[in-house]
């Protein structure tokens, strides 16, 4: 039972992490990619989570998806506000708008 | 649960044997029907409730048609709803229009998951029965959100918005209360904390110490605006924004929108009685604990508790004036987090000093008890 | 014994004391000045939790005894000293009998002065200002007494003065209070620079100023062979301490700052200068007194005391200021605590200081309530105030009869128990009668002046119509009238002692506990007195008795003469009595102490010497050694800049050009796509990877 | 109870939810899309019997997170900012929501990653270390919550201190950045008038 759960939820992840990838690729708006690395963050989070469960490691393990929850928060506001701002200043969502430090 | 039914059925008939999980099932379903079908009545007696507390502060008769003392308006009401058109403006987000009020009812429903009826009527006794009651109310905001957003009218946005931020802001407050209560019983399990409590009043959480006398009203004003009730019922302002988020809504998704309020204030309040009141504690009568007729009398204590605290919700909702917004934020930002902080800490610092012991125990301690 | 495992919550709750009132000082600091009710209301508040907290600590000490403590150190910080031991700087916690006694006096005391002073200053200017001080006081007063050893005292020693100082110049819009605040602060510096002296020298050869150290090495005799400067050890280490004393405690020669700082508001002298600090000399003395013992010191230290008592008290016969008399008085009655410890009553002392704080806050604040009232501090314009301020003068009446020392009040029973040790130690050693017998004559003469004061102000007829007609008629006012009901209440011997006298000679109520004060309080090792003479039980008795006997009689005499005089005239000896002219003219001019000081000290002595050490420093120090260095500093730079300018500068701009022709280069690498550097971070990561691995 | 049922349960919402966020072009319901993934992995928390973590992951990022995208989506124009790029220099940039070429290079990156990790899942050892043991039995141990409040509160109590500071800190500057800077447009302002 324990083994299929664990490899289903690793499989999860990966895709979870690939899904990830996509987004960041193939999305130009900066909210979009934001919620590809959101992703990115769960899927390691997942797989934490999962190892430590599967093989009774130390409770530290949980730690992680704890404290990826915690810098996701704070990532979450500052990008996000960023995003406010950039739209302020450039009435744009686009990624390729950012072009103040662009040579 | 599954496990304490499974024991009292064996004592009664030792031979009593089954498979394991479809019994499980079969026993989660039942009570879960169960569960939702009588919080939906109360949700729909709660609506003839308000209608009559209503009527008799502003000195009307109220609903006295259907059925005896017009009881049954609620059901009349119901059919009401279903019978109308379901109606999708045009322009509106479909998906999300659709979704938004399920979503309410869903978040509403899973609340009932860790509520402690009695001893051992509770569906699922979580090690984290308080963040979770508290985690599932964004659930609910979200989906008033998407309901505000997906209906394509200003009204509708403006009221979500309100709503997110509202709910968002009073999170704070009642979480750094329930925190202070934590404290206390040392334990995120509602049944702990109710097990922590007595059944007089003053081994209730809410006379343990003048913090969590503070804390319980703090909380309760949260509750208020956490479940967009009057005086916070901003998103629905009638007067601002015709009706808020479901203003476009109709027939039956209007009616989950209501049903999912009423439910939550239900839940508030209940969260409110195991917190501070008590929750189910009943005097044992010298019976073994899992008696039937000690869970029945639990159960009942626990909802005459929660309907008192919900009268006195309908009595201050027809009685005092809504608050502007800007009032209402720096009520939850000025006054009631900057007291919720501080009475966390000055619970802390009780708990460090007096060991634990509520003012009963000091009182008594003083006499030699 | 240290009960410190026992009840490890009493260190906490004794910084809470300090601490509270600190909290206040530090939050009413940043509160706007505007904000009176809070600032007020918080100050009094934290007094108020304070003194519960002392109230618990001392509940929880009296069932004790005597000789239990609760002691705790904390390395402060530590230093190496020059063969590399450490030197370590301890704070701590020290409470035994004497520090939870006085922590409760100070804080109800305090806490009632707040709540006076919450009438008395409403309306003032800086009403917010003097609260904040006060609190400052208060907290570093409780600082002071909870502390472990001479260090820390030190500390909160200084933070005292510097109330003090700030307080009595509270008004420096007036020249007089600017001046007065200068001269109190810098007259106890005399004495605070010897008791920092002293607390390094004990330093220095104990490692440790620790009150528990200081009275073991006292006991094993550890110091009694060293010397330091040809004297012996012990002998000037207690002298300079007891120059500390001096200096705060108002003794001859140190006295003169006192009846200058009733500049200050009422209340604050109330609890500054009659109460709590000055007090606090007497309670280092009684702290450090198996040192002062062991120095041999005790003799002078009786002299000092009597002869400062003595002084005063005269002083205090031709005063027409309402507040300089009880200045004086406060200086006499100073001087008795000081005659008490050099005469061994240690418990006597103490109970003196305890008792003396209860009635004379409560005569300041009386006095106080005059002032407010009637708008003048000359007595001479008083008279037949009993009508219109009929509370104040209830509570006078008590505290002029406990400080006259009229049987059943508390000064009689501390006064005489001083004067009773005295007595029998004279008896012994022929050498302490002159304290004996000027202490006596203190009591005639403080009961007579308590009592001039008395009539003047509150007996006769109004001698000024206008005055008394504007003086508002007393309602019973809880800021005004409670807290000095509340403290006179304290003004009865039975609170301080089961007996008339508090020797258990003429009972009031039959058992011996009732003598708490005299069994809770006992000096930390048996003293040379009762070691000497603690044989002779049926003398001391008796010489107790007797003194009780003539103290009674002086005091019954002094008052009874002085109201037939005063409460119908306002000079009596001076008209009648030609040679008394001389003696009045000596005691308006303070003895000559001032001028002796000022003309003779400062002008003569001092200013010569810092014209010089001014010339050396602008002629010689400035001249040469400053304006020499600048001079080579200049012209070293000048030698660098030039280095600067046409050999790193070409270095310099060398690299700019060529980080600008590699950046031309690498510019080419980036087009403002994120995902492009994202695919091309993967690949160098594949790329590192590949080598790597 | 239902051990077979919730991490299937969880697995398909997180599919579920992944693959229409992949195919979806709508901001908004990218949004409610994410919130189904994130339940999905709340509920894969709680299949392996960590309440804690599920609670806490359906706190912030279902509660938190995913209001704070809302916001931030009605904040900058909604879901009918699709247009091009406004930037002179930029003008062929693809759309917000990506195009079909940008599409294909995405696909390709990401399949070698997932290739890349399935391949490591499989070689790694962990699949080999056999027996396992997992933590099944609940009753006899210490809650999951209580032990790690414990670790938190006492080994790692540092970093525990460090991410509220860090917390606070990202709370502040997320206020400082969002604030519309005031002077700067009275200066706009200002040159206009003057042009």
């Amino acid at each position: 039972m324990m083994e299929k759960t664990l490899l289903l939820y690793q499989l999860l992840s990966c895709f979870l992490f690939a899904a990830g990838i996509f987004l960041i690729f193939a999305r130009n708006h900066l909210i979009a990619l934001f919620i590809g690395l959101e992703l990115l963050l769960n899927a390691s989070a997942l797989s934490f989570a999962t190892y430590t469960y599967a093989f009774s490691l130390p409770k530290e393990g949980y730690l992680f998806p704890i404290f990826i929850i915690v810098i996701a928060a704070a990532e979450a506001a500052v990008a996000l506000a960023i995003a406010i701002r950039f739209y302020q200043n450039k009435e744009s969502s686009h990624v390729a708008d950012a072009t103040v430090l662009q040579g | 649960m599954e496990k304490n039914i499974f024991t009292y059925i064996q004592q009664y008939y030792p031979d009593f044997i089954l498979l394991e999980w479809p019994f499980a099932f079969l026993v989660f379903f039942l009570f879960a029907f169960l569960i939702i079908n009588v919080l939906a009545i109360v949700a729909g007696l709660a609506t003839y409730a308000e209608r009559k507390i209503s009527a008799d502060i502003q000195a009307r008769i109220g609903p006295n048609r259907v059925g005896p003392y017009g009881l049954l308006q609620f059901l009349a009401d119901g059919v009401k709803m279903i019978l109308k058109e379901d109606i999708i403006p045009e322009g509106v987000d479909k998906l999300l229009f659709k979704l938004a009020p399920l979503l309410c009812l869903i978040g509403v429903f899973f609340s009932t998951l860790v509520l402690p009826f009695s001893e051992f009527f509770v569906l699922f006794n979580s090690d984290v029965g308080v963040f979770y009651l508290l985690g599932l109310s964004t659930l609910i905001g979200v989906g008033i959100f998407l309901g505000g957003y997906s209906s394509n009218s200003k009204w509708s946005l403006l009221g979500g918005m309100r709503s997110a931020s509202q709910i968002v802001s009073y999170e704070i407050p009642m979480t750094i209360v329930a925190l202070t209560i934590v404290l206390l019983g040392q334990g995120l399990s509602l049944s702990h904390l109710t097990s922590k409590q007595g059944i007089f009043p003053w081994n209730w959480y809410l006379f343990h110490n003048p913090f969590t006398f503070i804390s319980f009203f703090v909380y309760f004003v949260a509750g208020l605006a956490e479940t967009n009730r009057a005086p916070f019922d901003l998103p629905e302002a009638e007067s601002e924004l015709v009706s808020g988020y479901h203003t476009e809504y109709s027939g039956m998704r209007f009616a989950f929108f209501a049903l999912a309020e009423y439910i939550e204030v239900f839940v508030l309040c209940a969260l409110a009685v195991v917190l501070f009141l008590g929750g189910n504690n009943a005097p044992s009568f010298g019976l073994d604990p899992s008696h039937l007729f000690l869970q029945f009398l639990q159960t009942l204590i626990f909802f005459l508790k929660t309907f008192l605290l919900y009268y006195i919700v309908i009595w201050v909702r027809w009685t005092l004036p809504r608050l502007r917004v800007d009032q209402l934020m720096s009520l939850c930002w000025k006054y009631l987090t900057p007291i919720a902080l501080f009475n966390l800490v000055g619970c802390a610092i009780w708990i460090w000093i007096f060991k634990g012991k509520s003012i009963g125990q000091i009182c008594l301690s003083f006499f030699g008890l | 014994m240290n009960i410190s495992e026992l009840f490890p919550e009493f260190g906490i709750m004794a910084i809470m004391v300090a601490l509270l009132p600190f909290c206040a000082f530090i939050i009413n600091f940043f509160i706007p000045a505007r904000f009176e009710k809070l600032i007020s209301s918080l100050s009094s508040l934290t007094i108020f939790s304070s003194a519960l907290i002392s109230s618990y600590l001392f509940v929880s000490f009296f069932p004790q005894g005597n000789r239990v403590f609760w002691f705790k150190d904390w390395a402060w910080f530590s230093l190496l000293d020059a063969n590399a031991h450490p030197l370590s700087l301890p704070m701590g916690i020290f409470l035994d009998s004497m520090s939870v006694t006085l922590l409760l006096m100070v804080t109800w005391a305090s806490f009632a002065i707040h709540i006076f002073s919450t009438y008395y200053m409403k309306g003032e200017e800086r009403y917010s200002r003097f609260f904040v001080y006060l609190s400052l006081f208060t907290a570093a007063m409780l600082g002071l007494v909870i502390s472990s050893n001479l260090f820390s005292v030190f500390i909160f020693w200084e933070l005292m003065g510097f109330c003090s100082y700030s307080l009595i110049g509270f008004y420096y819009e007036k020249e007089g209070a600017g001046n007065a605040s200068l001269k109190a602060f810098m007259t106890t510096r005399v004495g605070d620079v010897f008791f920092l002296l002293a607390i390094v020298a004990l330093w220095n050869q104990l490692g440790s100023t620790n009150f528990l150290d200081l009275t073991q090495a006292v006991s094993l005799n550890t110091l009694s062979q060293q010397t330091l400067l040809g004297v012996p050890f012990l002998t000037l280490v207690g002298f300079f301490l007891f120059l500390g004393t001096v200096g705060k405690s108002a003794q001859v020669p140190l006295q003169i700052w006192l009846p200058d700082a009733m500049w200050g508001p009422t209340p604050c002298s109330a609890l500054i200068h009659a109460a709590t600090m000055v007090a606090a000399g007497v309670y280092l003395a009684l702290r450090v007194f198996p040192i002062l013992e062991a120095g041999n010191l005790l003799l002078l230290i009786a002299y000092i005391g009597s002869i400062t008592a003595f002084l005063a008290a005269t002083m205090a016969l031709i005063q027409k200021d309402l507040k300089a008399v009880l200045a004086f008085s406060t200086i006499s009655q100073l001087g008795y605590m000081v005659l008490g410890v050099g005469v061994s009553a240690y418990n006597a002392s103490f109970m003196h200081l305890i008792t003396h704080a209860i009635f004379k806050a409560c005569l300041f604040l009386g006095a106080g309530a005059v002032i407010h009232s009637i708008h003048t501090q000359d007595m001479m314009n008083m008279g037949g105030l009993r009508k219109k301020l009929p509370f104040t003068f209830f509570a006078f009446v008590c505290c002029t009869a406990a400080i006259s020392g009229i049987p059943f009040f508390s000064g009689f029973v501390s006064k005489d128990r001083i004067l009773g040790e005295a007595l029998f130690l004279a008896w012994n050693d022929g050498y302490f009668w002159p304290p004996v017998l000027l202490g006596n004559l203190t009591a005639f003469l403080t009961a007579f002046y308590m009592a001039r004061l008395l009539a003047l102000t509150f007996l006769g007829n109004p001698r000024d119509q206008k005055l008394y007609d504007h003086t508002h008629q007393e309602h019973l006012k809880w800021n005004k009238n409670i807290p000095l009901l509340a403290l006179s209440l304290f003004t009865l011997g039975v609170f301080f002692s089961g007996s008339l006298t508090g020797q258990g000679i003429v009972k009031i109520f039959p058992e011996p506990a009732y003598e708490w004060f005299q069994n809770f309080i006992r000096p930390p090792l048996s003293t040379k007195v009762e070691q000497l003479y603690g044989a002779q039980h049926e003398l001391h008795h008796h010489l107790h008795v007797v003194g009780a006997i003539i103290s009674a009689l002086l005091a019954f005499l002094g008052v009874g003469v002085s109201l037939a005089i005063y409460s119908r005239k306002t000079q009596f000896f001076s008209s009648r009595f030609k040679f008394l002219e001389i003696v009045i003219e000596i005691l308006k001019n303070r003895y000559w102490f001032d001028y002796f000081y000022e003309k003779i000290f400062i002008q003569k002595m001092l200013l010569p010497l810092n014209n010089f050490a001014a010339k050396m420093d602008l002629e010689f120090y400035d001249k040469y050694v400053i304006d020499g260095q600048a001079k080579t500093a200049l012209s070293l730079s000048s030698l660098s800049q030039k280095i600067d300018e046409q050999g790193v500068d070409s270095v310099v701009d060398f690299s700019a050009v060529s980080v600008k022709f590699f950046s031309a280069i690498l510019k080419t690498l980036q087009n403002g796509k994120i995902q492009i550097y994202l695919l091309l971070s993967f690949i160098l990561a594949g790329i590192l990877w590949k080598i790597v691995l | 109870m239902f051990e077979f049922f919730w991490p299937l349960m969880a697995s398909g919402l997180v599919l579920a939810g992944i693959s229409l966020l992949c195919f979806s072009r709508n901001i908004v319901h990218s949004c409610f899309y994410l919130f189904l993934v994130f339940i999905g992995i709340g509920l894969a928390y709680l299949s392996l019997q960590l309440d804690f973590l599920a609670v806490t992951q359906l706190v912030v990022y279902g509660g938190g997170v995913v209001m704070i995208l809302l916001f931030a989506i009605m904040l900058t124009g909604g879901n009918e900012q699709t247009s091009f790029s406004k930037n002179i220099l930029n003008k062929l940039q693809a759309p917000l929501m990506g195009n079909l070429k940008q599409t294909a290079l995405a696909l390709i990156v990401s399949f070698i990653f997932l290739g890349a990790l399935v391949y490591f899942l499989f070689i790694s050892d962990y699949f080999s270390m056999m027996p396992f043991s997992p933590q099944t039995i609940r009753e006899n141990q210490e809650s999951l919550t209580f032990s790690l409040g414990m670790i938190l509160g006492k080994q790692h109590i540092f970093i525990f201190e460090f991410s509220s500071l860090l917390l606070l800190g990202a709370l502040i500057v997320a206020a400082a950045i969002s604030r519309p800077e005031k002077e700067e447009k009275e200066s706009v302002k200002i040159q206009e008038e003057i042009l």
